[in-house]
């Protein structure tokens, strides 16, 4: 895993990317922006490609449509800081905010992924727009399509850049490094969260006509007891632990007398889980959310209160006596009457 | 048939650990409802109700306080007594840190109003202000019991965001928001790093959750277990370079002299202190996960991050210390010596614990100490300076700032004089004040840890240190006044006065009880008995379940 | 939505791909805040080093087959708002006070 | 464990001074001390302007003294009295040894620290009452006298202390005592500007001293006396394993950075620029604290430290380097001292000459004699410091010996004349008849005696030429010759109304001294005399002083055993306790066993031998005895040439007497032309060009040069200490720009460098 990219080609690659970006950002007198910002895509896009190779080497190949949103997030977050008017920076902003929600949805985060438009698309950055509107100088005052100074060329281009790559290379180098490293995988526990989901394994029982079951919970998952029948159901989360002589990893359901001690395969009744038992993303996260981590959830809405707070003490009129008023101030000081 | 039932209620009660850690709350809890009270209180119209804030705020800390002192050991955390203890003395250091913020926001405001009788709700912001520094304060309690990365998070925001606010409407010159901008701004930049840094710790581990009792999976059994690799030593040191943002230690340290400078003093002890014990507190708890046990004698950090620290630790001193030499105004003066006095308990954190052997010195235990001493000593030369004031432009008074500004200072105000003569000497560790107990007890930890080159470092630059707090001594105690100082007098909030006061009394009178604190801060960082890493607990997790069906 | 969904299982290589784009954001982030002058736009440029770490927390969270990280990801969403909602308030007021966004306006306290 | 030590040290703990429980009330000492601070600063705040402090700080400063008289004369000597008042730190981390750091605010008191009990309060209260005359009128009546017993009070703890803690309290308090008196006069520049320099370069010492604390607790895990010098006895470690001391580089590193300590405070090279400044501080506290008590700290240190100082089995490192280093002080300060013309800065140039004696002495392990020193420094130095501040208070601050003459002849100035004659020859060493001469003898006695010592003697020898010499050039240009003096431009707080006093002689009264004055000097004097008196007392034992220090950790670890006739001292006190039993690393084998064999103390029973092993004969006779001879024949012709040069013989001559301030001063020049003086008598030319060629031209370069070194070295050094933080920190500043994105880009750029760092060590 060490060669998913040589060393050499990566911070050549980085070089180059990072020449780009000092060549993109504006500059007052011959700018060629676009130039800029080909040479830094092209060089990010040159180590897709070569992690790209890797991957379909190891047969582990990405979503095609990671590398066309991967590019667009990157692409738009250069144009992000390139761009010389602030309007068109937040948009491009929001841009790499919805290539960044569809790759969410590429890794399976789906609720994430649409709170992300809603919350950060949606509601953070038209409150940028609203204040790069209310704060830029209108430019009907001066010779229309004039930039501020401020916002006409960039500060350091090539220092911030050699720093910001240098940054990259080394977070690269080392994440790169330590991802063979990385402990081994936890198991993805949807299933188990079956388990203290009993709502929902009634509903999906219900619905594949399996009626009248007592649900409790087990370690193993969710033992239904049909008290008619005298028969337990038992939804497995690990049927590979469950019995290693099975090899395929469908979830199954398996029915078998009560009072059994040990499960051998002969005694197995298999069946098919009733389709929709499963747990969707959004439940998961919400369960990871409500049942672990409340007090966070908590002192979440702690923080917006006191953000509300902020944002209102320092947004209105400020103490700021006018000149009346101060002088009034120095006649009561000084006076004391 | 097992006993369904009873294992169903065992499995409810593992799933919500909200009952179990709410016990470990009632002090941040109440200090919230205080943040709430004092928040409408700040709206009335009524005078009376608008000046209980303080008093709200004041016996809301003394009851977290005392609920602090009473939160039960959190036996899954490295240091079950920790939080406790550090609940108490953020209480006793928020209690006078209010009194010293008294009058801070509207005085001219308030002023106008006792005149005219006319109050205006949108313009007050006495309230908030008492509001925004308990919301901090509750941060700072909240972080000091973190046991999950996305409670430190949290935690480590509220406690600074509040402080941006607070910074930026502390005074209503244009200086206290050039101080807000940069302290907001670049403390943001400080939050993406740490932010990363715990995305990559996540990333390296699998948890957020820092320690957990024996058996779980935490990101303390991962790393014991599995080793930190490169994953898990990016976001380390990129966590501790985000959070020593906190602390203002160098690279970290830039906006530190503007801030304070720019800030109201009192606002500037409140920054000296809050957020720079939050950060020690999470620095600590992020180190906690590796442990000191790296060393080839099972005594020191991972070689990487005691490195990365020693650097940061001896760079601190000598930037805080060279910086301040050179400065006129005493706020910045105080402001660099605050950088320079994170450098020397960052010494403290690489010491760690201490390995049991001769001369066992706890270098946590000393770095809470001194953050205790420092507290008292840096709130009294604040206050000092909070307490004189002038006559400004436009009728707002102007607190005292330069060394010329407290000339003489004995001879006019002897009571702030000489707070600030004993703050100055016991910053500087003379001894016998407080301020030497806690070298003392960094100097030993250190030396026990075979740090000696740092020491000699510590050493110089404590040598350094008295060339300007020397000048705090000479200028308050041998100038004369001049006419510029005489125009100084004490201001019209005798709290700020008596929170100096007694600032400085502390800094004499713990000295006799010293032996008691360095006994309680050992305790608080005493290793939980039945904390033991278990190595076997995380191969559990991840070992199959045995067939075996239904069990017994 | 399973059109886009990935396989349930995220490689180590796949993995990579995830942390270089998260990089890259940080980095083109703190380049930003360097070189842009604008308050708005630097404070953006914030918002871009976070959200960096969002992509980060996302991809180990698929990794790990566990739903932590998503979580990180709503409460540094929260974080984010509340900064941003106190950041653009500042603004507003340093606007008012110097008619100006410049970042470089602001620098009175020195030494 | 026991066979890797030396045989010698296989005694066991006997040897350690037993202890027995002291006198509870003895904490009233240092408290009556703070009390009479604690009145004086009650008397500031009410603004009292009467002498009240005054009586109170002598007062209580007497009765501080009876009670130290008392507690001397009820210590049973032979032991250390052991006085534990409470209990200030008391911490422990575990179960084993070195796991607990406990410390009592309690007090260790053998002869070493009776002795400098007794002169501490002895010569407060007699400073004190003279500064009750002194300070009159001066605004800061009252925070003079709280600073004067808070120094008192610190002095105490330092030299009471029962641990090391209590004593860098101490330590530290007499600094910043030193610090607030030498700033007294704050209005002056100059005053702030040596106070501050006072404290600055003794922080450096401190630090030396502050490490030598934690790498002693680190070594013996603990701070306690008692405990460690029982450890130390045994020649063990304080850790689980008893490691011999013998074995640790603790051993000799202890003591080196003790020594760094103890030369900041006692102002040895190179850490004495602050002593000559710090005469800008009132007389008394130049007497007190910067010539009788305060700067021989450092000497107690050692003394108190001797047993790991002169350790066997280890490197001597700090021991030989205190030993040259203090010859190198003497000599190089008494040259310095014969250029000078303020005599102030004379008498503390000299001081520093002195205790530059008493680090030599301890350099070659004569703790008796410079304990000796010590106590005899403290009577005459402080006699001569009062009486120099008699004539600067009377003569409106006048110290320039150029401007003053012939106060002899002056009416109400006889007692001050004759006391500052009677310490004049105490620090010239006239011999028989004063203390110093004893004292400074037995140093010089040892060195000789002391294989490798020789140079040290020398060196020594020479100095005290040159002390009579510079002495008396200060008691010959003032106070003997024709009366003629100038005052000067200082007009004091006080309304003595000397404001007159620019008019030059003529409508110049000079104020004589009153009634205090003049009894403190009197007293003074007749105790500069009554020394001697003490060395010859209990003979056998080496005398008073010996006697003590025989007492205490500086004896319990007595060096050779040899000693002239006239003051055996601490030899048969040793030869009775039986520990002869330390010798330098230099030591020749032969002497070594002569003394290491089983006590018999071939040195103390064949001294020629032994000298002749390693010192040889001076003129055929045993080193003591000719020494007794050749110094004082060196001092005798130091005077001789004072007197040629600058008093009765010299110049004009005896019968000339027509001597103008004129010529004087030009005798103090390098002026090739010496005018008049020339005309005046032919003969004289031969003094003359002896003097500046074949003497004072080398003496005047040589004290130029060392003045240069002094000034651009050693004062450049510290004012370089001061600079390179300063440089660093202007180089630092342009980082804090001011400009946000700045701090943004220091911030990640120590971000990157800090990976780097990762990436490397990882």
């Amino acid at each position: 895993m060490d060669g998913l990219i040589h060393p050499a080609l990566l911070y050549l690659l980085l070089a180059l990317g990072g020449i780009g970006v000092a060549i993109a950002l504006p500059r007052p007198k011959f700018s060629p922006q676009i130039l800029g910002a080909l040479i830094a895509v092209g060089a990010f896009g040159g180590l897709f490609l070569i992690l790209g190779l890797k991957a379909s080497e190891r047969g582990e190949l990405p979503n095609f449509n990671f590398y066309i949103f991967a590019i667009i997030a990157l692409g738009s977050a250069l144009r992000v800081i390139t761009h010389p008017r602030p309007v068109y920076s937040a948009l491009y902003f929001i841009m790499t905010i919805l290539s960044s929600s569809a790759l969410y949805l590429i890794a399976g985060a789906e609720f994430m992924a649409f709170a992300l438009i809603i919350i950060y698309a949606g509601a953070i950055l038209i409150t940028y727009l609203f204040v790069i509107m209310l704060a830029s100088q209108s430019p009907s005052e001066q010779e229309p399509g004039t930039l501020s100074a401020y916002d006409a060329f960039a500060r350091e281009p090539v220092w911030a850049s050699a720093a910001g790559f240098a940054l990259l290379a080394l977070l690269t180098t080392m994440m790169f490094r330590g991802l063979p490293e990385m402990g081994p995988r936890n198991q993805f526990d949807s299933d188990a969260l079956l388990a203290q989901l009993p709502g929902k394994v009634d509903t999906a029982l219900s619905m594949e006509g399996l009626r009248g079951f007592e649900l409790t919970e087990t370690r193993e998952g969710v033992s239904a007891v049909d008290p008619a029948h005298q028969q337990v159901l038992v939804m497995v989360t690990d049927v590979a632990a469950f019995n290693g002589s099975l090899e395929h990893s469908e979830r199954v359901a398996v029915l078998f007398e009560p009072g059994a001690r040990a499960v051998a395969v002969g005694d197995v009744a298999w069946a098919a889980l009733p389709e929709g038992l499963g747990v969707d993303n959004i439940e998961n996260v919400g369960w990871e959310l409500i049942a672990g981590h409340p007090m966070a959830l908590e002192l979440a809405g702690i923080i917006l209160l006191m953000a509300m707070l902020g944002a209102v003490v320092l947004a209105r009129k400020q103490i700021e006596l006018g000149e009346d008023e101060k002088a009034q101030q120095v006649i009561n000081l000084g006076g004391g009457s | 048939m097992m006993s369904l039932a009873t294992q169903g209620m065992v499995l409810f009660a593992d799933a919500h650990p909200m009952v179990e850690k709410i016990t470990h709350l009632h002090a941040e809890i109440v200090l919230f409802i205080a943040t709430v009270v004092v928040m409408v209180l700040g709206l009335s119209h009524n005078a009376g109700m608008r000046r209980l804030c303080g008093g709200v705020s004041v016996v809301a800390l003394i009851v977290a306080g005392v609920l602090g002192a009473m939160t039960p050991d959190m036996a899954h955390m490295p240091m079950p007594g920790m939080s406790g203890f550090l609940k108490v003395v953020i209480a006793a250091v928020g209690v006078l840190l209010v009194l010293l913020i008294e009058g801070t926001v509207d005085r001219a405001y308030e002023n106008t109003v006792r005149k005219t009788g006319v109050f205006d709700g949108l313009r007050s912001t006495r309230g908030e202000f008492y509001a925004f520094m308990l919301f901090s304060l509750t941060g700072l309690m909240l972080t000091t019991g973190a046991d999950d990365l996305i409670w430190l998070f949290l935690a480590l925001e509220l406690t600074s965001l509040p402080t941006y606010v607070m910074v930026s409407i502390s005074t209503s010159r244009a200086r206290g928001q050039e101080a807000g901008v940069k302290y907001f701004f670049l403390g943001a930049m400080g939050a993406a790093m740490f932010l990363y840094g715990f995305a990559l710790l996540y990333g390296a581990s699998g948890t957020t959750v820092l320690f957990a009792p024996a058996g779980e999976v935490s990101i303390a059994s991962v790393f014991a277990s599995n080793g930190l690799g490169a994953m898990g030593m990016l976001g380390l040191v990129m966590a501790i370079i985000g959070v020593s943002f906190k602390i203002a230690a160098v690279p970290m340290h830039f906006y530190t002299a503007d801030v304070y400078e720019g800030a109201a003093s009192s606002v500037s002890a409140f920054l000296a202190f809050v957020p720079k014990l939050a950060g020690f507190a999470a620095l600590i708890l992020l180190l906690s996960t590796v442990g000191w046990t790296h060393g080839e004698l099972h005594d020191s950090l991972p070689d990487a991050v005691r490195i990365v620290l020693w650097v940061m630790a001896a760079m601190t001193m000598t930037v805080g210390n060279v910086l301040a030499i050179l400065q006129k105004s005493v706020k910045r003066m105080l402001a660099y010596s605050s950088i320079a006095h994170s450098g020397y308990m960052l010494v403290g954190l690489i010491a760690g614990p201490g390995n049991g052997g001769l001369l066992a010195g706890n270098g946590l235990a000393a770095v809470l100490f001194y953050m205790l001493c420092y507290g008292f000593m840096n709130l009294g030369a604040f206050g000092v300076l909070a307490s004189l004031e002038r006559a400004g432009m436009g009728g707002e008074s102007e607190e005292a700032e330069t060394f010329a500004d407290i000339r003489g200072l004995c001879a006019t105000n002897p009571l702030l004089g000489w707070t600030m003569v004993l703050c100055a000497l016991s910053l500087l560790g003379f001894p016998p004040l407080l301020g030497f107990f806690g070298k003392l007890f960094l100097f030993t930890s250190a030396i026990s840890a075979g740090e000696i080159l740092l020491v000699v470092v510590m050493g110089i630059n404590s040598a350094i240190a008295a060339f300007y707090y020397l000048r705090l001594v000479i200028a308050s105690f041998i100038d004369e006044p001049t006419a510029e100082s005489r125009a100084f007098g004490v201001t019209a909030f005798g709290s700020r006065v008596a929170a100096s006061a007694i600032s400085a009394a502390s800094v004499v009178v713990l000295v006799l009880a010293a032996s008691w604190l360095m006994g309680k801060t050992g305790d608080a960082v005493a290793p939980s008995p039945t904390q033991q890493v278990d190595l076997t607990a995380v191969d559990g997790i991840h070992a199959t379940i045995a067939p075996g069906g239904a069990e017994e | 939505m399973h059109l886009l969904a990935d396989s349930m299982v995220m490689g180590q290589v796949t993995l990579a791909h995830y942390l270089l784009l998260s990089a890259g954001l940080f980095a083109i982030g703190m380049i930003g805040f360097l070189t842009r002058r604008n308050l708005i736009i630097m404070f953006l440029c914030t918002e871009m080093m976070f959200q960096a770490a969002g992509l980060a927390l996302i991809a180990f969270s698929r990794y790990h087959m566990n739903h932590t990280g998503e979580v990180f990801v709503i409460f540094v969403l929260t974080i984010a708002a509340a900064e941003a909602a106190l950041a653009l308030a500042l603004v507003v007021l340093c606007f008012k006070r110097r008619e100006s966004l410049d970042a470089s306006a602001w620098s009175e306290l020195r030494g | 464990m026991f066979e890797s030590m030396p045989a010698l040290l296989g005694a066991g703990s006997a040897d350690v001074l037993p202890t027995t429980v002291g006198p509870g009330w003895l904490w009233l000492v240092p408290i009556l001390a703070l009390a009479g601070c604690v009145a004086c600063g009650l008397c500031l705040a009410m603004r009292v302007r009467t002498k009240a402090p005054a009586w109170i700080v002598v007062g209580l400063l007497g009765i501080a003294f009876v009670l130290t008289f008392m507690g001397y004369s009820g210590w049973d000597s032979a032991s250390a009295q052991v006085v534990k008042v409470f209990e200030w730190i008391g911490l422990s981390w575990g179960d084993s040894a070195g796991q607990s750091l406990s410390f009592n605010f309690g007090f260790y008191m053998d002869g070493l620290s009776w002795l400098w009990m007794l002169f501490v309060t002895g010569l407060g209260t007699l400073i004190a009452l003279y500064a009750s005359e002194y300070m009159q009128g001066d605004k800061g009546y009252a925070r003079f006298f709280a600073g004067f017993a808070l120094f008192v009070f610190s002095m105490a703890c330092l030299v009471m202390a029962d641990n090391l803690v209590l004593l860098y309290l101490g330590w530290e308090g007499v600094g910043l005592c030193s610090y607030l008196l030498i700033g007294y006069f704050y209005k002056k520049p100059s005053a702030v500007a040596a106070a501050k320099k006072a404290f600055i370069v003794n922080r450096i010492g401190d630090l030396g001293l502050a490490l030598g604390l934690f790498l002693t607790f680190v070594t013996f895990g603990t701070v306690q006396y008692d405990e460690l010098f029982a450890l130390i006895d045994q020649g063990v470690a304080g850790d689980m394993a008893r490691t011999p001391l013998s074995e640790m580089w603790q051993t000799w590193a202890i003591p080196l950075l003790l020594m760094v300590g103890a030369f900041g405070k006692s102002a040895q090279l190179p850490l004495y620029v602050w002593l000559p400044d710090a005469m800008e501080g009132p007389t008394p506290v130049s007497a007190l604290i910067h010539a009788a008590t305060m700067v021989t700290a450092g000497v107690y240190l050692v003394a108190r430290f001797f047993p790991l100082f002169a350790f066997e089995g280890v490197p001597h490192y700090a021991l030989w380097t205190v030993g040259w280093v203090g010859a190198l002080t003497a000599l190089f300060s008494s040259t310095i001292a014969m250029a000078q013309f303020d005599i102030k800065r004379i008498m503390a140039y000299s001081t520093i000459s002195q205790l530059g004696y008493m680090f030599a002495g301890l350099g070659v392990l004569s703790t008796v004699g410079a304990a000796s020193h010590v106590f005899t420094h403290a009577f005459f130095k402080a006699l001569l410091f009062l009486a120099c501040g008699a004539v600067m208070h009377g003569f409106a601050g006048q110290l320039d010996l150029r401007k003053l003459s012939g106060l002899w002849s002056v009416p109400g100035w006889r007692i001050v004349c004759v006391t500052m004659l009677i310490g004049c020859m105490n620090l010239a060493g006239v011999p028989l008849i004063t203390a110093g001469y004893w004292s400074k003898d037995m140093i010089m006695a040892e060195a000789f005696v002391t294989p490798g010592g020789q140079i040290i003697g020398w060196i020594l020898l020479l100095t005290a030429g040159l002390t009579a010499y510079y002495t008396f050039r200060v008691f010959f240009r003032v106070f003997v010759g024709p009366v003629s003096f100038e005052p000067g431009d200082e007009h004091h707080d006080d309304e003595h109304g000397h404001d007159n006093g620019h008019g030059g002689g003529g409508g110049f009264h000079p104020h004589a001294p009153g009634w205090a004055v003049n009894t403190v000097l009197a007293v003074l004097a007749l105790s500069s005399f009554a020394a001697i008196g003490l060395y010859f007392t209990d003979k056998p034992n080496g005398g008073f002083v010996g006697n003590l220090v025989g007492d205490s950790t500086a004896g319990y670890v007595t060096p050779y055993g040899h000693h002239g006739a006239d003051d055996g001292h601490d030899d048969a006190h040793a030869a009775a306790e039986g520990d002869v039993r330390f010798v330098l690393v230099a030591d020749p084998p032969a002497h070594a066993s002569g003394d290491a064999t089983g006590g018999d103390h071939g040195a103390d029973g064949t001294p020629d031998a032994a000298h002749a092993s390693s010192g040889g004969l001076i003129l055929g006779m045993d080193p003591h005895k000719a020494m007794y001879y050749i110094s004082a024949v060196v001092g005798l012709i130091g005077i001789l040439i004072a007197a040629v040069l600058h008093g009765p013989l010299g110049m004009g001559g005896l019968g000339l007497g027509t001597r103008t301030e004129a010529a004087r001063s030009k005798a103090d020049e390098l002026l090739p032309a010496l005018g008049p003086v020339a005309r005046w008598a032919q003969h004289k030319w031969y003094v003359d060009e002896f003097y500046d060629f074949l003497l004072r031209t080398p003496l005047r370069v040589l004290s130029h040069v060392f003045h240069a070194i002094d000034k651009l070295l050693v004062d450049g050094l510290v004012n370089g200490l001061g600079l390179l933080p300063r440089a660093m920190g202007s180089a630092l500043r342009p980082s804090q720009s001011g400009v946000l994105q700045g701090y943004a880009a220091g911030m990640a750029g120590g971000l990157v460098l800090l990976l780097v760092i990762v990436l490397i060590f990882m």
